[in-house]
């Protein structure tokens, strides 16, 4: 078994406004192993952000941390100190940003931007960081790097600009990689770039990748494996098959039927809205949108049932003595599909 | 960027010929005469006088003549001061304002930018809710009040620095604290809510990212970031002080331009107050060229291309 | 560990249709933008208090009006004159009658012999006249010379700034030129030109603040108007084809409103500001007339032997000064989206 | 004040002057101010230096003879003066100096001055050449001035600046800076003057080592310090910095018990013209209401309170004396300056009933200065607390703007100060004959027309019948109330107490630093 | 393809540019030529700054075209003269924007937004049936009748966008361009709003022009794709012909890059790159668009027709 790096257990995470508390994390529990890439989906607003944001410590002051613990390796990083943090930051965990035209500092040259880190970290000097900083922007494919270096983000293109903050993110070398939604937005052939950039220099440097996004396309493409976000919880994981092909929770049959694919001839819509975390249903809180809705949905939680070793979902459905509910045509198709996958892998 | 400038310029000069146009001809429905005693001047006397003054020609001569001289740097002779060309009086009294508006400018912006940067980092803390109060109440006192409490309590009681009068530098201190408090609390406000936004865009969210400290963050990303805007605003600033303090010159007692500007309104001592206006306005004008030409050259952002106005 | 949960077999029946939560629904209370404002205004101290004490002021300052007329103010009582302020049984130095005169008190009622039961709470000042009653009319004074700027800056700086701003192009330019010529002459100089033009005077005042003011309002509003314009719900309104003037009142207008409070609020202190210079440099107010500006170039005269002459005066325009641009502040934040939580 | 005698000695004659507003030009021509005609008035000199209560004094004149019909002077030079250049003071600088100054081309303001000397008034408007002036140079060391007309007050014009004599040579060596610094001056008096540019603030009167008489001149230099602001001023006199300050009102009513406070009672007097072009005005009944309303003691005690003091009539109080009375005592008439609010009530319900109305309203114009934004407002409460259906609205502006809306006769009532040249009645009662420019209110009266008349020819010679006409002149323009003086103004001072010997005329250029000296 | 289909909107050589003269000139569209028919739905994609936006507020009358002509049902919208022409075209076209967020206006509540048109083109006789009126639109978007009391910050991305679409529908137009409508949005949301779009162009015999970087969505909803590239149409063609027989290689480097719901799919997915630098216009031979197959166009030059025929014609035996 690989080595677990990161272990988060049973987060909650409330912010105060004058509305109330939203409790923005509610109980979510997840693991990292070295080298996998972990994909984190979900809609807008179901709390993958504020997730990934608690990992390095980054959250708004209005946050507040309710319960719960993050293991990175075996410390936990709710317990430690802003200093502490700082010298986490960038070193072993890196972030990468949704806009890469926005997430560059428009007045420092890129090679500064770049080599901020290793004076930081490393302790090296000027001139040996801006030599690895140039190091780097070959690595993420800028051309001309040894010109560019010295020139400002405006110079550059989105998807350079992307680069450049992949590049900044690797740096350091960092054990965990946050992607918060890296190529949403690009243009899809950019994203594509970017994507296969991304793969490859993790298959050279070995970081472990947490990536966040609400495109399946893009998961399907990148992940290990998937946790399924909706409403501050997470209510479905599993490998990337697992997910893609044997889908459990009807949130996640949901998402995979309203997404074209090369084939659909209709798509189904989730209906309706998120539920306000204000004030989270008490039950399962998909169960306003869910058409396999059950009594039980809307009075309990419903605790995660195992489906598989690497796969768990949070759903009623799965309980033993739920009713059998026929999943859409594309579910049943892509379950059909998972067969012969797991049967080509027997063989 | 050579034609961007020279547009510029040429838009500066019509400015200027436009202000020179509207001066010349609203300063000729000013009432009475430079003349103090003319009641007891012959008509022979006036009408050579006005002769030299050159006041007997039709309107729209006296006109080219003054914009002729204009291009020669003659701004005409001083009513009040006579036979005084109102160049020299100008150039004679820029000195005390210049380094006055600059040296409160200065006083004001680093001070300014200081209590601003704190406040930012620390807002909605007791830290800012001080530094918005204390710039607050420097704005709201009129600098004249200020000055002369200055005055009375440092200088004259407490004997820290000279009472008036204009001198090494310690003579600038007071006059400078009490120019420089209007400024300072401009700039702590702008600067604060700059950094504000600053603060809260994505790439300080990734600096925070890369680990760096706090005062890290403000000094290598924050700060630069929000002192850009405020350069568009110093440089008019820095003009309106140098101009604008005829208050302090006059309590202070310092040889100055503005001090001078306001007895030449009250003594309708036209050309000085046409001389002193064209040297305010193509200050103003000038400056305001030169900062968004350093604007382009400290943001990286903004090359100057041909367009835009 | 999975625990196995015993659940009644009725718990896995379907949600009935009508139980089914309206998925649309939205739970918050409907809040305005106005409301929303409010309310986060609310929350800021300062801005509050603020917004209580220059309602109290112009309370005060504009319900004197049948009080303090024309008569209360030119009427004169030398014999009174200079008499610091005096609060029957407030035994505090400087509020009871004494005055510092070469390092002594001195009871200056006795001294000037007034009747035992004459007292002026803030005192008088050279003609005798009773300074709170020349402060509150001084307030009126400057309130109203700012609201006059202010109204010239609603309708002028707003209209221009619109207009330069939604029409853009050439008209934009030549606009832009104008302001640009009258922001660089110092405003000194045209308010000294319109004192000259129309009649010396209170109006002539006013006027001459409220037309140097605008250009600031103007250039903001134009700014924003460039931003606006390229706003979707703009596009949207104009593909519906509705007229600009139509478009202007209730797209543009509705949405500058945060930044036309906000600068208005900033105008109002400058305007107030701008008339105490005037009347510092002696083309301002004139007697009997009066406002905070005159008080205070009045008082500051005399510093040295009549502190409070300064000091009251001083301290109603800073309270007010303080609390406009608290208050502004306290808008600005309130109407930002950005600060909002 | 009890300094001991070892400190004399080393004590610094330098003085610390405040003055508060700038010294426009030294071009004795030019000058029209007070800053300028008191600095010429120490480093410059006439014939004659007017001493303690503009006495006459020795200047460059040693002697001087006078025809018997009084229009002929011939001076006698001292051959002892010198320019700061080293040239010797000549007749011919004094030759030279006035036909500069009646030249029209000079532009001279204070040319009129010279009316009365033969020529001059044909030379400034223009039909004689300057060269016909009634000014001779016999040698260099003699000088004949020849009159149109006799005038009584000669001697004390010599000692006015615009009389005194200019180098021919640094003027032409100047041109046209000649004047507007003191590098471009030369000069003949007991000071110099150094470390002015032209425009700045500070001067300073140096010991003039070429000066005739430097024996007897003991400061060594008068710093001069431009303080616009009374305040400032005080400041530093307070810290020392300053041995004199001008007050401001509020000041010298603090400081009025000050040892060292010293009020200068100035020859200026401040009235009220009537538009008499406006049939209100012309009213008689009316202007005397309005006189007696105001309660002008009230006014300079309490309300300027600077040491002003309420004034007998038009004529300063002071400025001249016949058999050792008083020109103001002479001519005072009752009721011109008194206050009696029910005369008033009466007069003016006689007079609105003369003119059919029932009420009056009209504006008092004045200056915007320190004292006329007291003045208005008080007469303001004075007439409208005391004359029913009197609406009175006050107006103050520039001096410039008042001068000239004087002029033009824009104005109801307005609020006129004239101060003497010299010390002598006609400077003030000159003002009010029917043709004379600064009658703004256009009062005749063709009495006090002749009177003045005779007094300038007639009686000219005719020392007591002269100054005769003038008191009858003024008791006319008194009893009409052709104007109403309000008070005779003081400038209050703070002087050090070992300051001595500074001489103050009220007419004329105020101070002469000559004899001052430092104890 | 029926021939007889109404030609609703014909765009004849597009060209707008911005900041003409000035140095920093942009061709945003540069001489673009596509017909709409009655009833489909028209989609444009390329990627970001290909001119697609540009496109649409040209055709709906935002920006006065460099050159060319835009024919609606006919008539030639830059000559509209009277203003009562100019207010029915202005009902006949509708937009709907892609950014939900800026596309309301905060200051105004939903009744106000979605009347907007009711109002300019008086659809309501009095208060009551403009109140109805809105609470049908709201209801045929899935929104509650009371919301219409509410302000815009009050809604989610997607209600948001219903909103706009009901403020398009109000004045009960033939012709839509929806620019991104769907971009902005969740994926879960997007298809409520793609299945509403597509069941009101039901009901109502709508023709939209849908404009979309997603090529997976746009060929869901169009019968026929153009393809956008530096304010060039590259190819034109029916969906399914666009997406499954792409012929310029630009459109096929666009659908290699489109991500898969498919982990499947996906590990096998090669994206092919594409380079620009062969597309330079000769102006002796210049390119346009020109007809491969019957209506599949590609922008080539004359001597490029052949080499798209075989490549079709390959297509074809693949089949
Ligand atoms: N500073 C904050 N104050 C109040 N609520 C917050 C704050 N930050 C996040 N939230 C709330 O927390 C919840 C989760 O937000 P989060 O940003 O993690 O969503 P997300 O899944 O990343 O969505 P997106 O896809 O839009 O980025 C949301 O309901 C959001 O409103
Ligand atoms: N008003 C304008 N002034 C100047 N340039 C403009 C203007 N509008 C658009 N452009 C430019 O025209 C080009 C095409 O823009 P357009 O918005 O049409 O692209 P798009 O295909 O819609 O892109 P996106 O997918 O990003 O929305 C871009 O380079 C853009 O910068
Ligand atoms: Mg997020
Ligand atoms: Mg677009």
């Amino acid at each position: 078994m690989a080595e677990r790096i990161l272990d988060v257990k049973n987060l909650k995470i409330d912010f105060h406004t004058y509305a109330g508390d939203v409790k923005a994390i509610r109980d979510v529990s997840f693991h990292l192993d070295k080298g996998e890439t972990l994909a984190i989906v979900g809609e807008s607003g179901s709390g993958k952000s504020v997730t990934t944001k608690s990992l390095m410590g980054l959250l708004a002051n209005n946050a507040e941390v309710t319960g719960g613990s993050i293991m990175f390796h075996d410390q936990d990083i709710l317990k430690k100190s802003e200093k502490e943090m700082q010298n986490i930051r960038g070193k072993d965990i890196a972030m990468i940003f949704q806009d890469p035209m926005t997430s560059l500092d428009p007045t420092m040259r890129i090679g500064q931007q770049i080599a901020e880190p290793l004076i930081k970290h490393k302790h090296v000097n000027k001139k040996k960081a801006w030599a690895q900083a140039l190091e780097l922007m070959k690595l993420v494919g800028i051309t001309d790097a040894e010109e560019r270096i010295r020139n400002y983000p405006h110079q550059f293109s989105g998807g350079q600009r992307q680069r450049i903050v992949i590049a900044i993110a690797l740096v350091c070398y960092p054990e965990i990689l946050i992607a918060d939604e890296p190529t949403t937005a690009l243009d899809v052939t950019i994203q594509a770039q970017i994507l296969e950039l991304m793969k490859e220099l993790q298959e050279k440097i070995d970081t472990s990748i947490i990536f966040i996004t609400h495109d399946l396309g893009v998961v399907a493409g990148m992940a290990d494996r998937v946790a399924v976000m909706y409403a501050g919880q997470i209510v479905e994981y599993g490998t990337v098959d697992e997910i893609f092909f044997n889908p459990q929770h009807p949130y996640t049959w949901g998402l995979l039927n309203s997404m074209p694919t090369l084939s659909s001839t209709k798509l189904e819509a989730i209906p309706g809205t998120p539920p306000d975390l204000l004030d989270p249903p008490k039950g399962d809180p998909f169960v306003a949108r869910n058409p396999y809705a059950m009594k039980i949905d809307a009075e309990q939680r419903p605790p995660f049932f195992k489906v598989s070793e690497t796969h768990y979902a949070a759903t009623w459905l799965l309980h033993p003595d739920a009713p059998k509910v026929t999943p859409p045509d594309e579910i049943i198709r892509r379950r059909q599909t998972f067969k012969d996958i797991m049967a080509h892998e027997a063989i | 960027m050579r034609k961007y400038l020279l547009k510029r310029v040429f838009y500066m000069i019509l400015t200027l010929f436009l202000v020179a146009t509207i001066t010349f001809f609203l300063m000729k429905l000013m009432p009475g005469t430079p003349y103090s005693n003319q009641q007891k001047m012959t008509a022979q006397q006036i009408q050579i006088m006005n002769e030299q003054y050159g006041l007997n020609k039709p309107m729209w001569m006296q006109y080219l003549i003054y914009l002729g001289g204009m291009l020669h740097g003659d701004l005409g002779v001083s009513f009040q001061f006579s036979n005084q060309p109102v160049s020299y009086l100008i150039a004679s009294r820029i000195g005390a304002s210049a380094q006055l508006g600059i040296q409160a400018m200065i006083f004001g912006v680093v001070l300014g930018i200081i209590i601003g940067s704190i406040a930012a980092v620390h807002r909605n803390t007791w830290i800012d809710t001080l530094c918005t109060v204390l710039s607050i109440i420097g704005k709201s006192v009129p600098n004249f009040v200020l000055a002369v409490l200055l005055q009375f309590y440092i200088a004259l009681k407490l004997g820290w620095f000279p009472i008036a009068d204009w001198g090494n530098f310690s003579y600038t201190v007071l006059p400078t604290i009490a120019l420089g408090v209007g400024p300072l609390a401009e700039t702590a406000r702008f600067i604060r809510t700059g950094m504000v936004d600053v603060l809260n865009s994505d790439y300080i969210e990734l600096a925070k990212a890369k680990g760096l400290s706090r005062y890290g963050i403000v000094y290598h990303h924050a700060l630069r970031n929000s002192l850009i805007p405020l350069v568009t605003l110093i440089g008019p600033y820095t003009v309106a002080l140098m101009t604008g303090s005829m208050v302090i010159e006059n309590i202070f007692s310092i040889p100055g331009i503005g001090e001078q500007f306001v007895k030449s309104i009250l003594t309708n001592d036209y050309p000085t107050i046409m001389g002193v206006t064209m040297l305010f306005s193509a200050g103003l004008v000038a400056i305001i060229l030169i900062t968004d030409i350093i604007y382009g050259m400290i943001d990286p952002r903004i090359r100057l291309s041909g367009s835009g106005d | 560990m999975e625990e196995k949960i015993k659940l009644s077999p009725e718990s896995f029946e379907a949600l009935p249709k009508a139980a089914e939560l309206d998925n649309e629904k939205i739970a918050a209370p409907s809040l305005t933008f106005v409301q929303d404002a409010w309310r986060r205004l609310k929350m800021n101290k300062g801005a509050l208090i603020s917004l209580f004490v220059i309602i109290l002021m112009m309370v005060v300052a504009f319900g004197s009006t049948p009080f303090i007329n024309h008569d209360s103010l030119v009427k004169s009582a030398p014999q009174y004159a200079n008499l610091p302020a005096k609060i029957p049984g407030v035994p505090i130095n400087g509020l009871n009658g004494k005055l510092k005169v070469s390092g002594e008190w001195v009871d200056e009622y006795k001294q000037n012999n007034v009747p035992n039961n004459k007292y002026f709470v803030l005192g008088t000042d050279y003609l005798g006249h009773s300074l709170a009653q020349r402060i509150i009319y001084g307030t009126k004074i400057s309130l109203i010379v700012a609201l006059v700027a202010t109204f010239f800056d609603l309708t002028l700086g707003v209209a221009y700034g619109i207009i330069s701003g939604w029409r853009g192009g050439r008209v934009d330019n030549v606009m832009q030129r104008i302001i640009e010529v009258i922001s660089s002459v110092p405003s000194l100089v045209i308010v000294v030109l319109m004192l000259i033009v129309l009649k010396p005077g209170m109006t002539s005042i006013i006027a001459a603040i409220a037309i140097s003011s605008w250009t600031t309002m103007a250039r903001m509003i134009r700014a924003e108007t460039l931003q606006l314009k390229s706003q979707e719900y703009v596009l949207a309104a104009r593909t519906l084809g509705e007229s600009p003037w139509k478009i202007a009142w209730k797209h543009l207008v509705p949405n500058l409103s945060s930044i036309i409070i906000i600068q208005t609020m900033y105008t109002i202190p400058t305007a107030i500001f701008f008339e105490a210079f005037l009347s510092f440099i002696g083309i301002g107010i004139s007697a009997p007339q009066t406002s905070l500006g005159v008080l205070l170039n009045d008082g500051q005269k005399n510093f040295q032997f009549l502190p409070y002459q300064m000091w009251y005066p001083a301290i109603v325009l800073c309270v007010l000064m303080i609390a406009f641009n608290l208050l502004g502040d306290g808008l600005r934040d309130a109407f930002d989206p950005k600060t909002r939580r | 004040a009890c300094g001991s005698k070892s400190t004399s000695s080393s004590t610094k004659q330098v003085l610390n002057w405040d003055e508060n507003a700038e010294l426009p030009t030294i071009d004795l021509s030019k000058a029209t101010d007070r800053v300028s005609f008191d600095t010429l008035n120490n480093t410059n000199e006439g014939l004659y230096r007017l001493g303690k209560d503009s006495k006459i004094e020795p200047g460059i004149a040693t002697k001087t003879t006078v025809s018997s019909d009084g229009l002929k002077y011939t001076f006698t030079l001292r051959k002892n003066a010198k320019w700061s250049n080293g040239d010797k003071v000549t007749a011919k600088d004094f030759v030279y100096s006035w036909q500069r100054t009646v030249k029209p081309s000079t532009g001279s303001q204070y040319a009129y001055l010279f009316s009365g000397i033969q020529n001059a008034d044909d030379i400034m408007d223009g039909k004689k050449s300057p060269s016909t002036l009634g000014i001779k140079a016999e040698g260099n060391y003699k000088l004949v001035v020849t009159l149109d007309k006799k005038l009584p007050y000669f001697k004390l014009l010599m000692g006015f600046p615009s009389f005194y004599p200019q180098s021919q040579k640094a003027v032409e060596k100047y041109g046209s800076k000649y004047g507007t610094a003191s590098k471009y001056m030369v000069y003949n008096g007991p000071y110099e003057l150094t470390k002015w540019t032209g425009t700045n603030l500070s001067w300073t009167l140096k010991k003039n080592n070429d000066y005739w008489d430097k024996k007897n001149v003991k400061l060594s230099a008068i710093n001069y310090k431009v303080n616009k602001s009374n305040t400032t001023a005080y400041n530093l006199y307070q810290s020392g910095k300053l041995d004199m300050t001008y007050l401001n009102a509020e000041q010298a009513k603090q400081m009025s018990n000050s040892k060292e406070l010293v009020t200068r009672r100035g020859a200026s007097t401040f009235y009220l013209e009537y538009n008499q072009t406006k049939k209100e005005f012309q009213n008689k009944k009316i202007r005397q209401a309005i006189s007696l309303v105001i309660d002008r003691k009230q006014y300079v005690n309490k309300v300027l309170g600077d040491g002003s003091t309420v004034a007998k009539g038009l004529v300063a109080s002071g400025l001249s004396k016949h058999n050792g009375k008083d020109f103001a005592d002479e001519a005072v008439v009752k009721d011109a300056t008194a206050t009696d609010t029910a005369k008033a009530k009466k007069l003016w319900n006689e007079g609105l009933k003369e003119l059919g109305v029932k009420e009056l309203s009209f504006s008092i114009l004045s200056d915007d200065t320190d004292s006329g934004n007291k003045t208005t407002p008080f007469l303001q409460s004075q007439i409208e607390e005391s004359l029913p259906g009197a609406k009175v609205s006050v107006t103050n502006v520039p001096f410039k703007t008042r001068l000239d809306r004087s002029e033009k006769g824009n104005f109801d009532v307005v609020v006129s100060a004239w101060g003497a040249d010299f010390a002598d009645p006609i400077s003030f009662l000159d003002l009010f004959t029917s043709d004379n420019s600064y009658n703004n209110g256009n009062w005749k009266n063709t009495e006090y027309d002749k009177l003045i008349e005779a007094s300038k020819t007639t009686d000219s010679g005719n020392t007591t019948k002269r100054w005769n006409d003038l008191v009858q002149a003024e008791k006319i323009l008194m009893q009409d109330q052709g104007i109403s003086p309000i008070y005779q103004q003081a400038q209050a001072t703070l002087v050090k107490s070992k300051v001595k010997g500074v001489i103050y005329n009220s007419s004329g250029a105020n101070y002469n630093f000559k004899d001052a000296y430092i104890k | 393809m029926s021939e007889k289909r109404k030609k609703i909107l014909e765009v004849k050589h597009l060209k707008q540019y911005f900041n003409v003269g000035k140095l920093d000139e942009v061709k945003a569209v540069d001489d673009i030529t596509f017909d709409v028919y009655e009833g489909e739905t028209f989609g444009l994609v390329g990627e970001s700054g290909s001119g697609k936006t540009t496109t649409g507020r040209s055709i709906i009358h935002l920006y006065e075209p460099t050159d060319g002509s835009i024919l609606f049902e006919g008539k030639d919208i830059s000559k509209l003269k009277t203003k009562k022409d100019f207010l029915d075209f202005r009902r006949e076209m509708q937009m709907i924007f892609q950014d939900p967020y800026a596309s309301l206006n905060p200051r105004m509540k939903i009744k106000d937004i979605v009347a907007e048109g009711i109002d300019i083109h008086h659809l309501a006789k009095d208060d009551a049936e403009r109140s109805k009126m809105v609470e049908d639109l709201l209801e045929t978007v899935g929104l509650n009748r009371d919301h219409s009391s509410r302000y815009p910050h009050e809604f989610s991305g997607g209600q948001r966008q219903r909103i706009g679409i009901a403020r398009a529908l109000a004045v009960k137009p033939k012709f839509i361009i929806a620019d991104e409508p769907i971009s902005a949005l969740d994926v879960s949301i997007q298809a409520q709003v793609v299945n509403l779009l597509k069941d009101l162009q039901r009901e109502h015999g709508l023709t939209y022009l849908f404009i979309a970087h997603d090529l997976s969505m746009v060929k869901y909803i169009s019968d026929r794709i153009g393809v956008m590239h530096y304010g060039k149409l590259l190819e034109v063609g029916t969906a399914d012909e666009v997406y499954a027989h792409p012929l310029h290689d630009y459109t096929a480097s666009l659908i290699s890059a489109v991500p898969v719901p498919d982990p499947e799919y996906e590990r096998n997915r090669k994206q092919i790159p594409y380079d620009s630098s062969g597309e330079q216009d000769h102006p002796d031979n210049p390119r346009k668009l020109r007809e491969i197959v019957p209506g599949h166009f590609v922008r080539c030059t004359e001597d490029e027709v052949a080499g798209y025929r075989q490549k079709a014609e390959t297509y074809e035996q693949k089949a």
